[in-house]
């Protein structure tokens, strides 16, 4: 399956800036956190967004899900616009829409029990359901995300970080949405459990259709879980394309310097390896290059670069990869 | 959407549920263990419960004086002089008598009265006020936060004192205005407490996944805000009590605080400090009712702090 | 670091406003009046007290008073018209405010002005009458009670007996607290740390009045050392006990909260880092961990030199100290609104500038807010 | 308990019988228990654990490091005298010249109210006896073989005025300074993005080549351990489960723990369809270690006598120990009958 069934969500054009003031009589700068991006998920399908720390993909996740209203452009889902829509015309949306985050521990309220919080989008959509009912519910969820339903009066602090995230998990799935958008759902776990909770989400994707928006700075995390993968930086896309291909045929140098430095648990593929070499310094996005903003790092960067922006097109390929770039690798 | 009903549902649903350990009893747990704290309630308690009964423990009553034992010291106290002769003719006064002739064992409870009751009421409505003012400027944030936050910080450089001292004046040392005037002064660290925790509170990420669940302003407020907030407010009640009482007592020392004949340990200290030389038990007995049960206050207030915020330690 | 200090000033001028103008109406607001006290006077008499002190006008003109006539005036002065008497005697203006000035040959104010102007340039000022308007330019008024006094002068006297106090008491007790704070923190949990704080807990828990008696009794009366009380021009002899006196309390709570921090920064992972690097105990902790440490102090510092303002009113009455926190209560007591007044208005300008040296100074040790 | 490792000639570092303790409110905690083993002159030994197996807290002891409810007994032998007998005036003298360490949070690792100028500098003032001036010129010169761009003009800087790989470069360089025999590295690359996780690896590389250092990475983190590591050591529920050079790890793995760890790695050199072996269970909790193996209860080839007796770390090949009753695994990943 890779993502054939029907588009149920558009992000068209979407900025977020944050403004960051700047002194006494100075006004406010925008900090481009997303900077004009677009693309498209299909049912049933998995979009990866991989980046470094400070690109705008926890920022796009959330405006998404209209926890941050993005300041301009459309957010289509399920036909209707809801970029910038107000919380109570957004709240029916939240049934098909939900969010697990990064630190599994932090996004439980530590004084409620677990079955409260994964009660909880039922409470909310479901006043009126009879207590025996919504117990049911609850610990159906639970058994499927692999929690022993007995602990449905147990609280956060008594589980571990993986044991954790499976109620996130159960929390988001309870009411069967149509999206998840997964915000480094794995990186501040251990390896063993990630394992876990990667296949869990693959599993629950497989059983309800779900689609996921899988957010990590992880490429090979990445890679395994997604059908497209969308490479940001400094809130631009730089390459958008099938998770195959980018693996095998990166044509952004900034998706082949992400591939390379990603480390292989191999110690003859490790210790051959030849690394590109990007610099250090991630530019301020209050104040981002002219022209690409990834020039600044760029091995490849020439005076084209400064000068004229790269649109996010098709580049002399026609497997469907969208790059940002003026120089891209050939196909 | 009903969810498709699982094949071992009433299986799940017979499954023995086990009983989690809240937040609330681990901490309950933790205090219980802190013996300074155990120690410190049990003689809270006593204090309270003598002042409370303080019209069944000694025959005496706070406010009649009795001329022929004006500053009799305690029946046990040794004293030479033959002028104390008369003292303890009609029965004994555990802490001796007044310069009044009163008896000052009932005196001091009675002082224990009402420094404990300026010290919970006055607090109280610092809470009521604090926590109101400090949640709806930390829920809100933004501009709303800023105007009222900038109003407390204009409140905070007020040399305070001042005003309560203008305010007894203004009112004629109205009692329940001392509460109202301490309380009024207490407000603003409330506030500013309550409204830091509600600000980092209305950060974490689990603020951010009710709302993501279709969780309404009101829900977040009442399921996630308040009871995490209570925490730390509980701890800082239980330190705003004993400074209440000490600047009640201050007022009483500056002939503020309440009046005559009812007293409260501020008027007992501030009598007994100026008979110190010749009748030291004026002095030694409502200080150090005071001094212990501040001392109490604050070890509850550090216990709490502890049981309730362990990585402290 | 300027534009900060600037913006916090221009900040403080509003709160100032704030405080006086609350100042001024609770004062008013109290039942009773400053001649209450005195025998009786005949009507007429109390009459012409209460108008030489403005207090036969409404309420918010003794206060704050916009005089559009004065206005005109000077701002006829500044385009050359002059205005009539009539116009000024229309705008409520009485005579002693049309004094001529004194001439002073070929100055510009000869020809075109017939007021005294002290100063020139500040319009603003002059515009304004009443209380506030004394205020701005400096003059507090005469004091209601000591009529041969006014508050400026008895600020003057006083003041210096209170900052002495004052600066002497946090000063003793930055120093001493630092120091048993420090000693706690890196024996925590061990005796010294216990002995240290539990003598902290009686020093926050015994208040100054219980202290200052005590101390004069055993220090003073019994052992003689000391004087048990007098200023007698600030000798070293009559301040040590109002001083230790006040610094008491401040001790226990710094060494408090020293030890907190204290304890937090040892913990924290640039001191492993310094520890790591082989440093001596002694390094580790002068270099590495002490300025962190001192930052929640320095914010304490406000709050801390508001708390010896009242509790110098306990120890000047005490121990019998011509400082200001007498007149004040008795000021208070006696509606001697303008004295109280002075006070209230001198005491929150120094809480203000003492807060704002304190955020200076926290600039100054953390790097991080400095160049933000 | 557990068997001698193999002795490496005059090893720089010499671990005997190490545990250490904490007390908790809820009891006491062993977080690490009998560990043995050598580093060699020169060599790169990577320590690979999840969080809670004790790596950490194994260096922390031999640093004398701990935080005060630690206890650390056993030997830690440098050079033959041991680190856990000594006297705080005598570690201070190893610590930091001989003996070099750097941490996993370089945000909070260094001082934020001195320059680097004064923090690294005085390494060499208290360790080498040398002057200010001389100590500068020399902390820059290390700074440009840590590759620090515009070292002089960085030199005045505060910490948070760098990015986070240049602070840890920065660590770096101040832990070489002295040109340590024994450089431990704590989870040095964790808190870095993969980019500048690369360029920090590759001045450690470096580094192991140019001074001869003798480093440990502590790390959880299989990938980075593949391309520096000679040896690795496995640990669990701090204990090793299983040592050798990292191509007998990563290509021949006898203890099942390594073997479900290598394969719930995603590899971008494999095909993505393939699902990922997934260790079921979660870490044991060390306050409740079972009696018999501690991997039990996760492992998928446990028998009776896993749940009796607790396996002996024990040498089963040159150079080679693992603590597992099982015969082991052939080349197909079978267990061997």
């Amino acid at each position: 399956m890779n993502g054939t069934g029907e588009t149920i969500l558009t992000v068209d054009d979407v900025r977020v800036h944050f403004p960051v003031p700047q002194g006494l009589f100075a006004p406010p700068l925008p900090l481009k956190a997303v900077d004009g991006v677009s693309f498209d998920i299909k049912a049933g399908e998995t979009l990866g967004i991989v980046g470094e720390s400070g690109c705008g993909k926890s920022t796009l996740g959330r405006a998404i899900l209209q926890l941050i209203k993005p300041t301009s452009g459309r957010i289509i889902w399920m036909g209707e616009d809801i970029a910038g829509i107000s919380d109570r015309k957004m709240r029916p949306k939240r049934r098909d829409l939900q969010i697990i985050f990064q630190d599994p521990l932090a996004s439980l309220n530590p004084r409620m029990t677990v079955g409260d919080i994964i009660a909880e989008p039922l409470d909310s959509f479901f006043p009126r359901m009879k207590r025996e009912e919504r117990k049911a519910k609850v610990k159906d969820i639970m058994a499927k995300v692999g929690l022993l339903p007995e602990m449905i009066n147990r609280y956060p602090h008594e589980f571990s970080g993986g044991q954790a995230q499976r109620i996130g998990i159960a929390r988001a799935m309870v009411l069967r949405p149509k999206l998840i958008v997964c915000d480094e759902p794995v990186s501040s776990l251990d390896v063993s459990i990630r394992a876990q909770i990667v296949n869990l989400l693959s599993d629950l994707q497989k059983e309800f259709g779900l689609s996921l928006v899988f957010i990590s700075h992880d490429l090979s995390v990445i890679r395994h879980v997604s059908h497209r993968i969308l490479v940001l930086y400094l809130g631009k896309i730089m390459e958008l394309a099938t998770s195959d291909l980018l693996n095998k045929r990166p044509r952004h140098p900034y998706t082949e310097a992400l591939l390379s430095a990603a480390p292989i648990p191999d110690p003859e593929i490790e210790k051959a390896k030849k690394r590109i070499v990007i610099g250090e310094d991630l530019p301020s996005p209050i104040n981002p290059p002219s022209g690409c903003v990834f020039r600044t790092r760029c091995p490849k960067a020439q005076e084209r670069c400064a000068i004229e922006f790269p649109f996010l097109e098709a580049r002399e390929a026609v497997d469907g990869s969208l790059t940002a770039c003026h120089f891209p690798n050939p196909a | 959407m009903a969810a498709p009903a699982s094949p071992n549902a009433e299986l799940l649903m017979r499954a023995k549920e086990i009983r989690g350990r809240s937040l609330w009893q681990d901490a309950r747990r933790r205090l219980f263990a802190n013996r300074a704290a155990v120690v410190s309630m049990i003689i809270l308690a006593i204090i309270a419960t003598m002042a409370i009964f303080a019209d069944y423990l000694s025959p005496y009553s706070y406010k009649d004086i009795d001329y022929d034992k004006i500053g009799c010291s305690p029946s046990w106290w040794t004293v030479d002089a033959e002028d104390f002769s008369m003292c303890n003719a009609g029965g004994a006064h555990w802490f001796g008598t007044d310069a009044n002739g009163r008896d000052l064992f009932v005196r001091t409870l009675y002082g224990a009265r009402v420094s404990l009751a300026v010290g919970i009421v006055a607090t109280m409505v610092s809470l009521v006020i604090g926590v109101i003012y400090g949640a709806t400027a930390g829920y809100f944030g933004g501009r709303i936060d800023n105007v009222m936050m900038r109003f407390v910080d204009i409140l905070y450089s007020l040399p305070f004192i001042f005003f309560v001292i203008i305010l007894m004046v203004v009112f004629n040392r109205n009692f329940i205005l001392m509460f109202v005037a301490i309380g009024a002064v207490e407000w603003l660290t409330m506030a500013r407490i309550v409204r830091g925790q509600t600000l980092s509170i209305r950060r974490r990420e689990f603020i951010e996944a009710a709302l993501a669940a279709g969780v309404g302003t009101w829900g977040i407020l009442r399921r996630h805000v308040i009871p995490n907030v209570v925490g730390p407010v509980i701890v800082y009640v239980t330190l705003t009590i004993p400074a209440v009482i000490l600047a009640e007592s201050f007022l009483s020392f500056l002939g503020l605080g309440i009046q005559e004949p009812l007293t409260s340990w501020g008027v007992l200290i501030s009598d007994g400090a100026n008979e110190m030389e010749t009748k030291p038990w004026m002095l030694i007995f409502p200080a150090t009712f005071m001094a212990v049960t501040l001392f109490c206050f604050n070890f509850i207030g550090d216990g709490l702090r502890d049981a309730l915020d362990p990585k402290d330690r | 670091m300027i534009s900060y200090i600037i913006r916090r000033l221009i900040g403080a001028v509003p709160t100032l406003l704030i405080i006086t103008a609350v100042a001024f109406f609770m004062m008013r607001a109290a039942p009773g009046g400053p001649f209450d006290g005195e025998r009786r006077v005949p009507p007429e008499i109390e009459a012409n007290l209460r108008a030489a002190y403005d207090l036969d006008k409404p309420l918010w003109q003794q206060f704050i008073d916009v005089r559009p006539g004065l206005c005109a005036m000077r701002f006829g002065e500044l385009t050359g018209s002059r205005p009539d008497a009539d116009t000024l005697a229309a705008q409520g203006l009485k005579g002693r405010e049309l004094r001529l000035p004194p001439s002073r040959p070929g100055g510009p104010s000869q020809t075109s002005s017939f007021l005294e102007l002290r100063d020139e340039k500040n319009l603003v000022v002059r515009c304004l009458g009443g209380y506030l308007g004394k205020v701005l330019q400096g003059d507090f008024g005469p004091s209601f009670k000591n009529k041969d006094f006014t508050v400026n002068e008895l600020i003057a006297a006083g003041a210096p007996v209170s900052l002495t106090l004052g600066l002497s008491a946090i000063t003793v007790a930055l120093f001493i607290g630092m120091s048993l704070g420090i000693v706690a923190a890196l024996n925590q949990n061990r005796s010294g740390d216990y002995s240290i704080m539990t003598a902290a807990m009686v020093g926050i828990t015994i208040p100054t009045f219980v202290t200052a008696p005590l101390l004069t009794l055993f220090l003073g009366v019994y052992a003689g050392l000391l004087p048990v009380g007098g200023w007698e021009g600030g000798r070293l002899e009559n301040i040590i006990l109002p001083i230790t006196v006040l610094a008491l309390p401040q001790i226990a709570i710094i060494s408090r909260l020293t030890r907190g921090s204290m304890i937090e920064v040892m913990r924290s992972n640039y001191v492993r880092t310094a520890r790591a690097k082989g440093l001596s105990e002694f390094t580790v902790v002068t270099r590495h961990a002490l300025r962190s440490a001192l930052l929640p102090l320095v914010s304490y510092l406000g709050p801390a030199i508001a708390g010896l303002v009242t509790g110098s009113l306990v120890v000047e009455q005490i121990f019998q100290l011509p400082g200001i926190g007498r007149y004040f209560i008795n000021g208070a007591l006696n509606r001697d609104y303008t004295l109280v007044m002075g006070v209230v208005i001198l005491y929150a300008t120094l809480v203000i500038l003492l807060n704002l040296l304190a955020d200076v100074i926290y600039r100054l040790l953390d790097p991080k807010v400095r160049y933000e | 308990m557990s068997a001698m490792p193999e002795a490496i000639k005059d090893p720089v570092l010499s671990v005997r019988d190490l545990t250490v303790r904490f007390a908790t409110p809820e009891g006491e905690v062993s977080a690490v228990t009998g560990l043995n083993f050598d580093i060699g002159h020169g060599e790169c030994v990577g320590i690979v654990g999840e969080s809670g197996s004790g790596k950490s807290q194994t260096f922390m002891a031999i640093m004398g490091l701990l935080a005060a409810n630690g206890q650390a007994s056993g030997q830690a032998l440098f050079h033959g005298s041991d680190l856990l007998k000594m006297k705080r005036a005598q570690l201070n003298k190893i610590r930091g010249s001989r003996l070099a360490m750097i941490f996993q949070d370089p945000m909070t690792s260094l001082t934020p109210h001195l320059r680097i100028s004064q923090q690294l500098p005085e390494v060499l003032v208290i360790h080498k006896k040398m002057s200010m001036a001389d100590a500068r010129k020399r902390a820059l010169e290390v700074l440009d073989l840590v590759r620090i761009p515009d070292a002089k003009r960085r030199f005045d800087m505060y910490p948070h005025e760098f990015s986070g790989g240049m602070r840890q470069r920065v660590m770096i360089a101040m832990s070489i300074l002295c040109e340590p025999e024994l450089l431990i590295a704590d989870e040095p690359t964790t808190a870095l993005d993969v980019t500048v996780q690369a360029q920090v690896l590759d001045v450690l590389a470096e580094l192991k080549g140019r001074l001869g250092t003798s480093i440990v990475l502590i790390t959880h983190d299989l990938g980075i351990v593949a391309g520096l590591c000679d040896r690795v050591m496995v640990m669990y529920a701090g204990a090793f489960c299983e040592t050798g050079t990292v191509k007998e790890i990563f290509h021949d793995a006898q203890h099942p723990y390594t073997r479900g760890l290598l394969a719930s790695v995603p590899r971008l050199d494999r095909p993505a369809d393939e699902r990922l072996y997934a260790v079921p269970g979660q870490p044991p909790n060390l306050q409740r270690l079972p009696a018999g193996c501690t991997f039990q209860e996760r492992c998928a080839h446990v028998f009776e006598r896993c749940i009796a007796e607790r396996p002996p770390l024990a040498a089963f090949a040159p150079g080679r120990s693992k603590s597992c009753h099982l015969n082991g695994f052939d080349a197909e990943g079978k267990v061997i009958a």
